[in-house]
């Protein structure tokens, strides 16, 4: 397959107004001791040839029933998030450096900002970041910048492979991450507030955790402001439909994994991260932010600003270096909440929870499991097995059931241990299956 | 057009969700509970499609215009790419993660393996990670592991040098990384000169970040020499792939002498540009870098089968929740499969031809700062025009009335009022033709009418907008 | 825009196809041998694609604006149900005709079968064929099944009547199954008048055609008297299900007397409309001409199975090719299962409830011929205006500057200068006020400023056309 | 589900302005003797049950392996063709009836009936019919019209279903259609020269026919023409990138089905139906055509034209009572075309018959099987079997492979026949393992 257009005969008539005989003569710029050694690829093949090759890939992964999350959720998305966001006017377009011809980028970007802030109940939101991991990254860095400080503190209850994005993150630029452990799928209330020293710039929790526990950080938020140090709350923002908010709950920056709000599993991406603050911190957030205005005649339009912050100007002064980010999958993000809208969230929430404090009730009942977390859950708990769960989950798996996420690779101590994830897709049916296959196993 | 929030109607509804079959939950503890909703739209589904359907019909796109947006690589993004991404939409990313999951994940495994494993070979690098999020991330984690190399040979580095027509980005990254930057000015050949570098090349170096062809389009003819000398300092070369739509097939970064390069899977292999994102940013390194890559890395068993690598204690640790963009990666495995060794090697001679050829054709209206064979993309100023008060940005505007997007504008840096032009290899001769009178007729007009091309464009929902009072107010979300 | 045959490039290619895994065979002889190639487009992929999607922006739709054509019930078309039929494009319909194919094709025959079922209680009917490809065709396919009913029978007839409001279809449909067609006027009521009904009426009438509620949103008085009458006279009743979005749940026309229905799947159960098509044109009818149906019906099997029957003699025969527009029926299926009994009902109530409210609003700026409760649509006149020279036309051509697509004008034929307003059920009040403005806004143009509704449309990319030398020249074919 | 947008608040400002108390005062025109008996139908589900159940339903269907055709064909659609059909702006509006709102839908249904004209060789065409089936018939009353006659004469080896259909439309008119017969697998030319008496309007045939024989027509349109007889032909429009063009032939009327142009199986439709004539007929064309004109200003545009001719105007003396045809299906197949190209249609069609003369020669040198074409074909050919043909496909059905279409229910004595449809997508592997599940199966 090609898809270049031109034809010899186009090709000559370029070369003569170039000046050139051959379009080789076009890379004699390149010395011939520096041209390529090898480029030893496939030949190519057609578009018919390739749809049978990849549905033959495709088809080397297998269909679970998936109750894991970890980050990561198997949620419906709304038929119309995949018809609209695959307008070609948004997919095949760039970042909206030319505000007047991508006032539909800018303006639903816009309102993405807006339904950010709504959800997370904070002030002002950026228009995407990569993932929930590197948001939270970000966040750190941004809490660095913001207090001027060199230390973090983070809760071991946060997403371990977020944590260690935040260290990947952190381990050139000098700054110590201060992790403290979790006791029996919580946050350790008094171990987090004995890290917070003067020096510390930000304290980071997960909200529900990593575990499922739902847990009011008001007086975690109460503590950091008290020592001057900031708060960053990692959030699930299914669960924001039924929980108290971050900003209620005096966080001072939230982000989180956008890919339950429209987006498909797909192995892992693309998604997208949210990050929000508060109005008074925004010129220390990173990347890309729309803001309203208007033109000579006093029509609303939006345009990309606070570019002073950014990498193409400020150079190596930026925030951040972060350039293109995840428009289209916070679009779909918006196209989501916008479907679902004001009251739908609500429901879902609630429908997601119902179904997991179900199962949480019907797992929790077998003989020798138990329910690890100590309060409320959203829609994840942590169950203790009387054996090794990653062993459970390897033979549930043969019968087609992803159970859960064993602890045992995470946290020390908690070989026994898994978490399982229960989203509005799974049916009572197949929660039944799930419970009767772990009683089989054990 | 009005905000989706201003649609709102109370108790209008969207999408219904299903009815339980499951009992009601007792409610949560009061102290956990949100408040009041949050404010999201409460819209139909039709009033829903025709507000985004209006929206996107108020962009200008790849589909709908010639989008030359120097270093941008704006190309036809396949069709055929998209229906491939969907056939991968539904598996769980921690499936791979499960014990012994990556059985049930064979078909995404080997993908990114495979992926991996061709980007090597074009970019003549000894292993590649496809975690990386976007360009710019994929910078991040290159000069990562650049710092993990030298740790992990005690090396005591401070610095990163870049070319001032550097992508910001270079900069930026290396200032994530804790490096400080070291800025080299362009000689008279478009590119980082090469006495001011080698002065400034000492032992503190850690890296040299060189985009090749650079962001004026054209290949350093002294590239070799500059790393030997990074070499000899023990600095190792970073290889910016924003442009390497130049010289697939060509040149290697891998055989030229650079030992980290990250590759913009959505410019060069033609996945979509989604409005800003997503991108993939792969990274590729020399031999010497390998233990340092993200975990966890994508290996091939003996037996055959792909897998994740267990042990990886030199890792740099994740850059990534998971495997990366896998979508946009799916596809741009597929745009390459499709194209094949012959398919790619045509991609750029084609790109380069058709920057020549506009080149060629503009040259006479427009002054050129490097007037060169330039690789995929030319870069004109503006400054001929400026004399009749006419700038970059006027042409800039005008090009939109004409239902064309503009190039690259004031970028890079280094050339006075930029006009940086890459039509990519996917367009026509007669495309470029239109686009070339309209041009030439804005440079007569610079002459004639410069009026008119202040006041352009007068064809779009709106006009030139007020930018220092969106900056000024920051007014970012609604109400 | 240019035509894509005149964006041809000789040589220039888009698809390419895989390379042969046979040998090549020998050639054919030459008298069998095209002489050159068909003169197809050699376009590139991008150009096709900038294309249509160019030409689609030119396009006025449910999903771009508010389309309230009357009689053509242009309501959301629910982007999931596209979803469900692109699940079930792949079953060949010649596998269910193969030996014990059936048990190859469950999904789609029962689906089929369920359809059938669903619209047969949804219309009061006994069984349901789905076969016709369109509202017409399926009105064609009825009247073919009255005539085979007569000739069972023995019955001699010549005429079937419509009411001079009914559809051009309705009698096209009678003409082609070689009816005589007679045409009764309208009464004061808006629809046929009972008279001179009762006065046409003989034993050599097959049937008479109603739509009901009628295409002036009437719903016929004396509905049932007609159809004892008819049924007096052996004459059947066919229903043409046009309108049947506004009485779902409400109304059964197999329980008011009707023999024969065809329902319009792309109107009442929201399929789309594709630009003129394809519709789906299923043909419902009592137990007594259930042997006439278009074969091969779809049955269910004492085992629960779906299949085809074997020995249908009396049938009518086939009246298309396999099982229907089975894509559409897709969606249609999708569509009333979502909605379900409530959801059904709550359509027509909303549908008439927005019809009634865009009278109210605009029965003081426009001349309604009947004032009446209507079902689902009204019609206005534009007769008041047309005093100051202003027709159905130039409102209608105004409403496209302002960005609505224009009710039906000039029909039904029995209205001077009919506008015919069909909201449908899925517009919000919000969308129906701001038409509202325009349109008395229209009303008020006509008083004070007749010559801009003249010069309407302004915004298109092109203005009224010339239906003339279209007519005359007859230029269908480019080049 | 419900798509009503209304809210109870806004229905109550809507009876208020309609002066009704109620949505039920509405009604009551209808009397409520007339009031629905019954409306028993299951509740509504949400848009994530619906799609659970037609994933379920879709799996009831099998894939197999097609070597089957009989007016429906599995090709390659170019993944441009669902991507562009699928803007929301063709396939959510209707018929163009207001041309300078619907330039899009016009110009697309002009170059259609471009195309087709090119494809087929022929003056005119008009903007699409229903199917292959019901375009025969329709030329089959236009050549009625055309002629004043009132007989045709049909040879027997055109599509038995098209057949079908052409008998059902003239069932009821009193036009006699007389069946030439057909001797193995061609039409008997001299039984069709001798039907031609001087009250046949057209003799009708298929090309390649139903056995997938090729033949020259020319001699056939010569005797019809010199009977004033119209040659109809029905076209497989993937054939004529290598076969002399009806126009090439004399044909008067040309129709054929669409599908294999862009349009996908789907169990039978939608496809389209295409019918194109010489410019003489063009007044007795069925269905909307479309013409090009221009506006006040001289731009050049498209609309409905000789619309004089329709049911909405001619009423009952209308050519025809088709009103809605297949016009996204049409723009489908114009989009195929469009990409596959002037050339691609060539290596489409060569392509096509290379692989089917494989098979041909690899399914015909098993033993006990001979084939039964005289002369070329196309993509299709016919077998016969030692046994009986449906015997043989319901065995091979079970391997997953739909090996051909028995004749014995359409043609008297042909229970031992099939015929075989190689299609581009079908690969060598998968010939010969049709090859060897027939050989076993004899």
């Amino acid at each position: 397959m090609s898809y270049c257009p031109n034809t010899p005969e186009d090709i000559r008539e370029m070369l003569a107004a170039i000046g050139k005989g051959s379009v080789e003569e076009l890379f004699e710029p390149i010395h011939h001791t520096l041209r390529a050694k090898s480029f030893n690829l496939p030949a190519g093949i057609s578009e018919q040839e390739l749809l049978v090759k990849m549905q033959e890939l495709a088809a080397c992964d297998r269909h679970l029933i998936n109750f894991i999350g970890g980050g990561y959720y198997d949620h419906h998305i709304p038929a119309v998030v995949d018809h609209l966001s695959g307008r070609a006017e948004f997919y095949t377009a760039y970042t909206p450096y030319q505000p007047e011809c991508s006032q539909g980028t800018l303006q639903a970007l816009f309102e993405y900002q807006t339904a950010i802030c709504r959800l997370t109940g904070m002030e002002v939101s950026n228009a995407s970041l990569y993932d929930g991991g590197t948001a939270l990254a970000e966040a750190a860095m941004m809490a660095l910048r913001i207090t001027g400080r060199n230390r973090v503190v983070i809760d071991a209850s946060v997403n371990p492979f977020a944590r260690q994005i935040v260290a990947t993150y952190l381990k050139n630029i000098g700054v110590e991450m201060v992790e403290i452990p979790t006791s029996s799928g919580s946050a350790d209330r008094s171990a987090l507030t004995e890290a917070l020293t003067g020096d510390v710039a930000a304290v980071m929790v997960q909200n529900p955790n990593f575990f499922g526990s739902i847990e009011d950080l008001t007086a975690i938020s109460q503590a950091a402001h008290a020592k001057g140090a900031l708060l960053v709350t990692s959030v699930y923002p299914i669960s924001l439909g039924l929980i108290k908010s971050p900003g209620e709950m005096g966080a001072d920056i939230v982000v989180g994994d956008g890919q339950s709000l429209g987006n498909p599993l797909a192995f892992g991406g693309p998604s997208f991260g949210f990050i929000a603050t508060t109005k008074k911190y925004i010129r220390n957030l990173p990347g890309r932010i729309i803001g309203e205005t208007i033109d000579k005649e006093g029509r609303r339009g939006f345009v990309l600003t606070l570019q002073a912050r950014e990498q193409h100007i400020k150079r190596h002064k930026a925030t951040s270096n972060i350039c293109s980010n995840q428009s289209l999958c916070a679009l779909r993000g918006l196209i989501f909440l916008a479907s679902v809208g004001k009251e739908g969230m609500v429901e879902l929430a609630n429908l997601n929870r119902d179904k997991a404090e179900y199962a949480k009730e019907r797992l929790g009942s077998i003989r020798g499991v138990r329910v690890l977390n100590r309060g409320a859950t959203f829609n994840e708990f942590t169950l203790e097995l009387p054996k090794d769960a990653a062993d459970v989950v390897r033979t549930l798996m043969e019968k087609g059931i992803a159970a859960g996420v064993p602890l045992g690779e995470y946290y020390a101590g908690m070989a026994n241990c898994m978490v399982v994830t229960v989203t509005e897709k799974r049916s009572r049916g197949e929660i039944e299956a799930l419970a009767e296959a772990l009683e089989a196993s054990l | 057009m009005k905000l989706i929030f201003e649609q709102s109607v109370p108790g209008r509804r969207g999408l219904k969700l299903p009815i339980a079959d499951v009992p009601k939950a007792a409610p949560l503890p009061d102290n956990l509970v949100r408040f009041e909703p949050a404010q999201l739209p409460e819209v139909s589904e039709l009033d829903l499609v025709r507000h985004f359907t209006g929206l996107s019909r108020r962009n200008f796109s790849v589909d709908g215009n010639f989008y030359p947006l120097g270093s941008c690589t704006m190309k036809y993004n396949a069709k055929v790419t998209e229906n491939a991404a969907a056939l991968f939409a539904g598996t769980h990313p921690m499936t791979a993660l499960l014990p012994e999951g990556d059985t049930s994940a064979q078909g995404s495994l080997c993908l990114l393996l495979e992926v991996s494993r061709l980007l090597a070979e074009i970019t003549g690098m000894d292993e590649v990670s496809c975690q990386p999020l976007a360009g710019a991330h994929g910078e991040m984690t290159g000069i990562m592991l650049i710092a993990a190399y030298h740790r992990a040979k005690g090396n005591k580095k401070k610095y990163v040098i870049v070319p001032d027509s550097s992508h910001g980005t270079n900069p930026a990254s290396a200032a994530m990384v804790g490096y400080e930057v070291i800025t080299i000015p362009s000689a008279s050949y478009g590119d980082m000169d090469l006495d001011a570098y080698r002065a400034a090349m000492n032992g503190e170096v850690a890296a040299v970040m060189m985009t090749c062809p650079n962001t004026l389009g054209l290949f350093n003819p002294h590239i070799s020499e500059i790393c030997d000398i990074a070499h000899e300092h023990d600095a190792l070369m970073y290889y910016d792939g924003a442009n390497l739509n130049a010289i697939l097939g060509k040149v290697r970064p891998g055989d030229v002498g650079f030992d980290v390069i990250h590759v913009n899977l959505h410019k060069t292999f033609g996945t979509p540009h989604g409005g800003g994102g997503p991108g993939s940013g792969p990274v590729g390194v020399k031999k010497a870098l390998i233990p340092f890559l993200p975990g966890p890395r994508i290996v091939k068993h003996a037996d055959g089968r792909c897998g994740l690598e267990k042990d990886n204690s030199q890792s740099i640790g994740r850059v990534a929740n998971f495997f990366g963009n896998f979508g946009v990666i799916v596809k741009a495995y597929a745009y390459m499969t499709m194209l094949g060794r012959e398919g790619l090697i045509q991609v750029s001679e084609q790109a380069v031809l058709n920057a020549n050829y506009m080149l060629a054709r503009l040259k006479g209206h427009f002054d050129v700062p490097f007037d060169q064979t330039c690789m995929h993309e030319c870069v004109f100023s503006a400054s001929r025009q400026v004399k009749q008060g006419v700038h970059a940005i006027d042409i800039a505007k005008y090009l939109i009335d004409r239902g064309y997007h503009p190039p690259t504008v004031y970028f890079p840096l280094n050339v006075k009022e930029a006009i940086m032009i890459e039509p990519t290899e996917t367009e026509s001769k007669e495309t470029m033709d239109a686009f070339i009178e309209i041009m030439i007729e804005a440079a007569r007009m610079a002459e004639t009418n410069p009026d008119m091309l202040h006041e352009a464009p007068i064809t779009m929902p709106v006009g030139r907008l007020d930018e220092t009072k969106a900056a000024r107010e920051q007014n970012v979300c609604f109400g």
